[in-house]
């Protein structure tokens, strides 16, 4: 009876992660384009988009192999399980055990590498950009989201998500300097790998500015509508990792009561929908950088990350 | 189980002399490599009996050869018992890869004899108990090895790559001769046993293990000494150089933990830091080498490197912990490194195999000119991206595995009381978390450039899929490294004792857990499972494509790609491997390795082509081995002259001797 | 009895004194001549060391060293210089001035390296021993300050003839003749090579240094 | 029992009258081999007679092996030597009468060497040594080119100058011995020698070991005696590089160490071990690097064998039982190796025409036999397994570098440098494109390959009785 509970929890994160993640891309439009005095497409819109491209045929290219065909299912997929593994409003999902966090940011690796490969596959010049840049950013980011796994798992003595939630709640660990690091070393990876501003500008179709873009450039119908979605999903992704690791207040750990449920879930819809609020506000302040340019950006986050996990080593006080 | 693994031993000696016998005949390679392919697997049935039977028991031999007065000691116990299997399960593979690869040599003779002799070294070389035994069979792996490095020796470069990878070879023999000189002692007891019993200073302790690790990291292509390693591997033919990467430089990481742990036992704790660097220091090196290769053979090479210092990462936490007495977290790092032993040797293997298949389908090495291979190897290219998935350190394959293994080690190591340590290990982290990036980088290049996209040359376009033998071993490892990664729970419980002899402890056991997941410390604190997350992936891709193929639409169209106007683009437009990795040059290539690039851009109107060069310098060549080849030149040439002197010169210079001698005589008392 | 030590005395100082003037001389037929003295005297030591000892073989060697060494050699090297048209030749002592001083400071080294233990053996050994490896390190001395093949030899051969003083020194020594014969048969054998060789027309010249022209290695390009 | 002692004296000796009238050169071949032969036949049966010591002549465990190995390498080099100078003639180098000196000098070398290795007298050692020196000096002169000329010329000097300084040595070792011993030949019987000579007095004892130390180190070939051997061993007929490598170069080591024993008895003495080691570590070095520049095949295994000598007396100069152990085995297995190695370059330079490496290339294309022959003998001698020299490596380092590391870090240095050069040559001439003329080698690889097989059998197992012998000796040597 509780495993079945537990399942249909698991299953209700897994559909929740998806659920939102369209209308938080919408969310995040929107902000934007009022900041810019546009009045911006409607909250929805990315519903329709997906749901529009999923109906078109896929043109593909007459060179374009297998596994063309069935990266964007890898990617989806892999993004998909990731997010399903970050609890969200509650702590100590079914299977969060089966991949702690070093795991889920591999997984999000896994997703990338099946990516960039997709992005190689017909041999075009933009998909080498693309896919060449992209590993550039994920081989400076990549790091750096270790450095903070380390940071926090030395902080809260385990790589468990769950229990890192827990834990945090659970006996507050207060202000610490290293967490405060972690939170804006993570920050700026998250930037960095959900190709937003000053990275990335998911709006653009400039060849030479475009990284993700430039790689799904030859996508069409289905399968861009798997990795427009899979790229929603990465940003609740890691919006919820940004709830949970750092500000996991509100979360249900012990009881499962309706209530508490409940108020973790509130809370966590409040928490990523500020942080789709923040988003496009940090956006606009910045401009896109040059290629460049990112080692100095996620350089920073780095030597934050690190720095983070020195005085962890020196003392578990920081 | 020894006398079997000695005569299965004798089995290959005797298969290398047939070799010989059989000379140039047709039947030679076919069998020769079934001999060796039966043996090897008999020898991988035996150690794998004795790993998971009774891995505890210790089995010994002693034959009236070798040092006089000494004898030849034999000893098999469960540290042996998994690098044989290790290394005959690579053994066996090389074999059968090789029935059908090798009929593509065309020097058999200088091959298959060598062939033989080779695989019977390295698995004396696992079974030796004494120094001089050891070192015997070390060399003579060496050896071997080198006759089939030089095999094609009329190839451009073969012979130097030959040349350098024996006098790097001796090199480190002589410092483990000087190590086992330290550890036996002035009276010379070479028995392993007697280097066990007798506990050596901490301060000699240190400099053997220093020795140590120049002599074994010399083989294992610790930075700066793996110099070799990018000649020599790919210069062999490729199931040798499978052999090589996958099991040779594991058998010198054997050497470093005979000897470091079993045999020295108690380093003084800051030994770990010189290791620690080292590590740290050719993790990422290898990894950016690699990513600067355009030879498809090179850059797996290169990329072995990242390896072994992903090891010696493992290796080094567990002394740190050993000498501050945790010894269940030595037992967890010792457990990473020797689990990423046995992956890299699954993986490397593998990626040789298909690099080798790649090769004599298109006799091409170069990734500049190859290209668009999914399409004419398909079969092969499912094994390779198998292969570099794992090797990217993806979940759920095994790479994976023995990474997060690593990074939980480094999570524990802030109880580690000494400062250096406190500085050093999250420093080395920080490398690894790097080199995993880059690695995944390196191998989407190499998979990318090489089977993707469209063929660059005739001879990619022309490219025609291996035979079913070699197909078969390499779907075979495939599995393993699918394998490997979804059930980890059980090598790791295999490893168990092997641990355990090391360093009196291992990881609670993992295969009587729920799910199949792992958990190396405790429940609470990190696990893993790759069993579930497979099933995820597998569930969800296909929930998802099932949805969208029956609730949207699965209409598909084929057309040209997209080609801003201009009609046909040429492959020269594609992107290329060292286009591929300019940002990445740009951003660590600049200052690691000097990288120089030229371009001749004509300007408008002009007609002639346009030419790109991009220099790449091995630091180490640069700085450490180029000046020492120098100085060697100067000091030749500076003593040259002494060969031609007058004979009355010849005659001043023995009169000199005599009447400083005589003064000597003279002076004394 | 130190009457005899004084006479045996004073003939090996002769063989040194002359070994000295053989160093600086550098006009080839002195040289011979000078030689052809120091192997006389020689002669008379070791006659005199037979007397001594009253071992009769040993006058066998002091014939030798007076017919052979005193006599035959010089005349063929003479012959050999005159065939080479050298005799005239005045050939430089590397560093003259020197090379005495080297001399005399090889003369201090052997007797610091010989008499402090003047132990139970008789003095007059010793005495011998000194002088006669002064001699022969002067010998040695000469051939390497020497350009000359012919000059060389003669080098070659006082320094036997210190050996020769050393061997009848030591007392009872077995075998001495066989020695002293076969060290002749060695000189005749180098005085044979000079001649065989024909230095002058394989080499166009005694100096030994053009020996050295084709020297092993050299003139190979890599 | 004494029959076979004499008959290692005297069936040279009779040989040598005997080929001296011998004019036809296959005779004389045949005549050669068949001494050789009935050599080694009474040297291995000295093996099984009970040992003799006379006033004259003495077998003991250190010389008995050598006599052996002596006769042995005699053997094998005389049934080369016949394919040998068959070819040599065909080349026109050499005429029939000249073999006639040839041979009988082969011979009268031999009886020399065994002379001087079955000596009991310090005396009737020096002269051994000396009568094989100067025979071999008119062998390698023997083919009268200017280089061969020039060759013998320098070996001649050099070694008489040698001969004089190691004379002299004797003389003062019978001086102190005749002080204890009293006159006559007792003063030069090893035996008596080395029982009594505790007693001896020290400081003269030292002096004389200077002088007998630059006399044999200049036969050994010792850096910086070393000018002789580099060119006698490239100018001569190769099978007297061989015996020069192979046997003199011990023989005079041989004599080296017997009279070490004599010091080693005697604490009060001069560290002479120290010396030793210098003049071991010199050569080695010096050796190590001078083989970089060299272009002529047969110079080159002759630096290479000033190296090994250098090894092997930085052995006995450290000394101990581990490193006099490893010393004498290296000796041994060097003398095979070497003149393996030396029959092998001499097939090369035959078949090639040629003894420049610039002009041998890609021999294992054109004479794989051949080319694998020299690859086994040089791994052998760089002092790889599974070879005799590298079980001498390793004791010798292993045992050094717990007792003096600077050392045998200086020893470890040398070896690779020398093994770099040498692996360099050897690829240079063995792969790559064949050049020069690919015809078939006309001679027989049995002793090319008895020889390498030896040494890995001596690398795998060394015979019992040999060991013991060893052990004994390097007791005595301290």
């Amino acid at each position: 009876m509780a495993l079945i509970l537990d399942l249909v929890e698991q299953a209700v994160q897994m559909l929740l992660v998806v659920a939102i993640a369209p209308l938080l891309l919408g969310v995040t439009r929107k902000v934007k384009a009022r900041l810019m005095r546009r009045r911006g497409p409607p909250l929805l819109q990315p519903y329709s988009d997906i749901w529009k491209l999923l109906h078109k045929e896929a043109v593909l290219a007459t060179n374009a192999s297998w596994l063309y065909r069935t990266a964007p299912y890898v990617i989806f997929a892999a993004t998909w399980v990731a997010a399903a593994l970050v609890p969200t409003y509650a702590t100590g999902l079914l299977f969060s055990w089966s991949a702690d966090l070093i795991a889920i940011v591999a997984l999000i690796g896994t997703g990338r590498f099946a990516l960039a490969l997709a992005g190689m596959d017909v041999g075009t010049s933009f998909g080498g950009i693309g896919a060449s840049r992209e590993m550039l950013i994920a081989s400076l980011a990549e790091p750096a989201m270790l450095l903070v796994v380390f940071a926090v798992a030395l902080v809260a003595g385990t790589t468990q998500l769950s229990s890192i939630a827990a834990q945090m709640i659970d006996t507050p660990v207060g202000l610490r300097v290293s967490l405060a690091l972690a939170t804006f070393a993570f920050v700026f990876v998250a930037v960095a790998e959900n190709g937003r501003i000053p990275i990335d500008n998911p709006a653009t179709h400039l060849e030479l500015t475009m990284v993700h873009e430039a790689m799904v450039l030859e996508y069409s119908g289905r399968h861009l509508a798997m990795i427009e979605a899979a790229a929603a999903v990465r940003l609740v992704l890691y919006f919820s990792l940004l709830a949970c690791l750092f500000f996991p207040f509100g979360m249900a750990t012990a009881d499962k009561s309706l209530a508490a449920v409940s108020l973790g879930l509130s809370s966590y819809l409040a928490k990523i929908l500020a942080f789709a609020v923040l988003l496009p506000i940090g956006e606009t302040l910045v401009a896109k950088m040059r290629v460049f340019r990112y080692p100095v950006f996620l350089g920073g986050a780095f030597a934050a990350a690190a720095l983070a996990v020195f005085l962890q080593f020196v003392s578990r006080g920081f | 189980m020894l006398i079997l693994a000695l005569s299965c031993v004798a089995a290959l000696l005797a298969t290398a002399a047939l070799a010989v016998a059989l000379g140039r005949t047709a039947s030679a390679s076919p069998i020769v490599y079934a001999a060796s392919l039966a043996v090897s697997f008999v020898l991988l049935a035996g150690a794998l009996a004795r790993l998971v039977a009774d891995p505890a028991q210790i089995s010994t031999l002693t034959l009236p050869i070798g040092l006089p007065g000494l004898g030849a000691h034999f000893r098999l116990d469960a540290l042996s018992a998994f690098f044989l299997v290790m290394a005959n399960l690579g053994g066996s593979a090389a074999s059968l890869y090789a029935l059908g690869y090798g009929r593509h040599e065309t020097a058999p003779r200088r091959v298959l004899p060598f062939f033989a002799a080779y695989l019977a070294g390295m698995n004396l070389v696992v079974l030796a108990d004494d120094a001089f035994t050891f070192l015997l069979t070390w060399e003579f792996m060496s050896l071997t090895s080198w006759a089939l490095v030089v095999a094609h020796h009329d190839e451009p470069g073969n012979a130097r790559a030959g040349y350098v990878y024996l006098v790097m070879a001796s090199f480190g023999t002589l410092a483990l001769l000087l190590a086992f000189g330290l550890l036996a002692g002035p009276a010379g007891a070479y028995a392993f046993d007697a280097m066990r019993a007798a506990h050596p200073g901490p301060a000699v302790a240190a400099i053997a293990l220093v020795l140590v690790l120049v002599g074994a990291g010399s083989k294992a292509g610790v930075v700066p000494l793996h110099v070799w390693l990018p000649l020599a591997h790919p210069a062999a033919p490729s199931h040798v150089s499978a052999l090589m990467s996958g099991v040779m430089t594991k058998i010198a990481v054997y050497g470093f933990v005979r000897i470091v742990f079993d045999l020295i036992g108690t380093p003084p704790w800051w030994t770990s830091i010189i290791v620690l660097a080292f590590a740290g220091l050719t993790t990422v090196l290898g990894v950016l080498y690699a990513l600067m290769q355009h030879d498809l053979k090179r850059l797996l090479a290169y990329h072995t490197v990242e390896n072994i210092g992903i090891i010696y990462i493992g290796l080094g936490l567990a002394i740190a912990f050993q000498q501050n007495g945790i010894p269940w977290a030595a037992a967890l790092a010792l457990t990473a490194a020797l689990f990423h032993v046995l992956n890299h040797s699954l993986f490397k293997s593998l990626l040789f195999f298909g690099a080798g298949a790649v090769l004599s389908a298109t006799h091409e090495r170069d990734m500049e000119r190859l290209g668009g291979l999914i399409h004419r190897m398909p079969h092969t290219a499912v094994a390779f991206l198998v292969g570099c998935a794992a090797i990217s350190a993806l979940p759920p394959l095994n790479g994976f595995v023995s990474e997060w293994l690593t990074f939980q080690a480094i999570l524990v190591s802030p109880q580690l009381p000494q400062w250096g340590l406190k500085l050093m290990v999250p420093a080395v982290g920080a490398l690894l978390a790097l080199s995993a990036a880059l690695a995944a980088t390196c191998f989407v290049k190499a998979f990318g450039i090489t089977f993707l996209g469209r063929p660059r040359t005739r001879a990619a376009e022309a490219a025609q899929e291996v035979d079913r033998i070699s197909l078969a071993v390499m779907f075979a490892f495939a599995l393993l490294c699918f394998l490997a990664g979804i059930l980890p729970g059980i090598i790791i419980d295999r490893l168990g004792p092997v641990v355990q002899g090391l360093v009196g402890e291992m990881l609670p056991p993992q295969s009587g857990l729920a799910w199949l997941s792992i958990v190396p410390i405790a429940a609470g604190r990190s696990s893993y499972n790759g069993t579930i997350l497979l099933i995820f992936l597998a569930s969800s891709a296909t929930l998802t494509a099932i949805f969208v193929h029956r609730f949207a639409t699965r209409a598909t169209r084929r057309a040209p790609i997209w080609d801003c106007g201009y009609p046909q683009l040429s492959p020269a437009t594609e992107y290329t491997s060292s286009s591929f990795a300019m940002p990445i040059r740009r951003v660590f290539g600049t200052t690691v390795f000097a990288v120089r690039e030229k371009l001749d851009m004509p300007g408008p109107g002009e007609t002639r082509a346009a030419h790109f060069q991009v220099k790449v310098f091995d630091p180490a060549w640069r700085y450490a081995y180029g000046p020492l080849v120098r100085t060697a030149t100067k000091t030749a040439d500076r003593l040259n002259p002494l060969q031609f002197l007058t004979i009355r010169r010849y005659l001043t210079l023995t009169f000199s001797a005599l009447i400083v001698l005589l003064i000597v005589v003279a002076a004394w008392r | 009895m130190s009457l005899f030590t004084d006479i045996g005395h004073l003939l090996a100082a002769g063989m040194l004194i002359l070994s000295f003037l053989l160093l600086y001389q550098d006009r080839i037929t002195a040289t011979l001549n000078v030689f052809a003295a120091q192997a006389i005297v020689l002669g008379l030591a070791v006659g005199w060391q037979a007397q001594l000892q009253d071992a009769p073989h040993l006058f066998v060697t002091a014939a030798i060293a007076l017919v052979v060494k005193g006599g035959i050699i010089p005349m063929a090297l003479h012959r050999i210089v005159r065939r080479l048209e050298i005799h005239r030749e005045i050939e430089q002592v590397i560093g003259g001035g020197p090379v005495m001083l080297v001399g005399l400071g090889l003369v201090a080294l052997s007797i610091m390296l010989v008499f402090p233990v003047a132990g139970s053996v008789d003095p007059l050994a010793r005495e011998d021993l000194a002088f006669a490896l002064a001699v022969i390190l002067l010998g040695l001395l000469m051939m390497i300050t020497r350009r000359n093949a012919v000059t060389q030899i003669i080098g070659f051969m006082s320094l036997e003839n210190g050996l020769v003083l050393a061997a009848t020194g030591a007392k009872g020594m077995p075998l001495v003749v066989e020695f002293s014969v076969a060290f002749s048969i060695l000189i005749a054998f180098i005085v044979f090579g000079v001649f065989v060789f024909r230095i002058r027309e394989r080499f166009d010249t005694v100096d030994v240094g053009a020996l050295d022209r084709f020297r092993g290695d050299r003139g190979d390009e890599s | 029992m004494t029959a076979p002692l004499y008959a290692i004296l005297l069936v040279p000796l009779l040989a040598a009258l005997l080929l001296a009238l011998v004019a036809d050169y296959r005779w004389g071949a045949a005549i050669n081999i068949v001494a050789c032969g009935l050599t080694f036949a009474a040297g291995v049966s000295l093996l099984l007679v009970e040992r003799v010591r006379t006033d004259v002549l003495l077998i003991d465990d250190f010389n008995i092996y050598l006599v052996t190995l002596t006769t042995f390498i005699g053997f094998t080099t005389s049934i080369f030597s016949a394919s040998y100078i068959g070819h040599e003639l065909e080349t026109g180098r050499l005429t029939p009468n000249f073999l006639r000196f040839y041979h009988a000098l082969y011979q009268a070398m031999m009886g020399a060497m065994n002379l001087a290795l079955v000596a009991n007298n310090i005396g009737v050692l020096w002269v051994g040594v000396e009568v094989a020196t100067l025979s071999t000096v008119m062998m390698v002169g023997i083919y009268r080119t200017t280089a061969a000329v020039e060759a013998a010329w320098k070996y001649f000097i050099l070694g008489s100058v040698g001969i004089a300084l190691a004379f002299f040595g004797t003389i003062l070792v019978y001086l102190v011995a005749q002080e204890v011993l009293g006159q006559g030949l007792p003063a030069m019987a090893w035996d008596r020698l080395l029982r009594e000579a505790g007693r001896f007095d020290p400081r003269m004892l030292s002096l004389a070991f200077v002088f007998l130390l630059v006399g044999y180190g200049t036969k050994v070939g010792l850096a910086p005696f070393h000018a002789w051997l580099p060119d006698a061993h490239a100018e001569g007929p190769t099978p007297i590089s061989a015996v020069l490598s192979g046997l003199l170069l011990n023989v005079a080591l041989y004599a080296l160490l017997r009279f070490k024993m004599l010091l080693a008895a005697n604490p009060e003495t001069l560290d002479v071990g120290r010396i030793m080691i210098a003049l071991g570590l010199i050569s080695l070095v010096f050796a190590a690097f001078m083989l970089y520049r060299r272009r002529d095949i047969k110079r080159l295994f002759a630096y290479s064998s000033i190296e090994h000598m250098g090894v092997i007396t930085f052995a006995f100069g450290i000394g101990g039982p581990l490193a006099n152990f490893a010393g004498l085995l290296h000796m041994t297995m060097h003398s095979l190796t070497k003149s393996a190695i030396f029959f092998a370059v001499g097939h090369v330079a035959q078949v090639k025409g040629t003894q420049r490496m610039a002009d041998i290339r890609g021999l294992s294309v054109s004479h794989p036999v051949l080319a694998v022959g020299l690859a086994l003998g040089v791994i052998a001698i760089a002092g790889l397994p599974p070879f005799g020299v590298f079980t001498s490596e390793f004791l010798l380092i292993s045992s050094t570098f717990s007792r003096q590391p600077l050392l045998a870090l200086i020893l470890v240095f040398g070896l690779l440098v020398a093994f770099g050069a040498l692996l360099l040559r050897l690829q240079q001439v063995i792969f790559g494109e064949p050049s020069g003329p690919a015809g078939r080698v006309k001679a027989s690889y049995v002793p090319l390959f008895l020889h390498i097989g030896f040494v890995l059998l001596a690398g795998l197992w060394l015979p019992e009785p040999m060991v013991r012998w060893f052990r004994i000796v390097a007791a005595q040597l301290g």
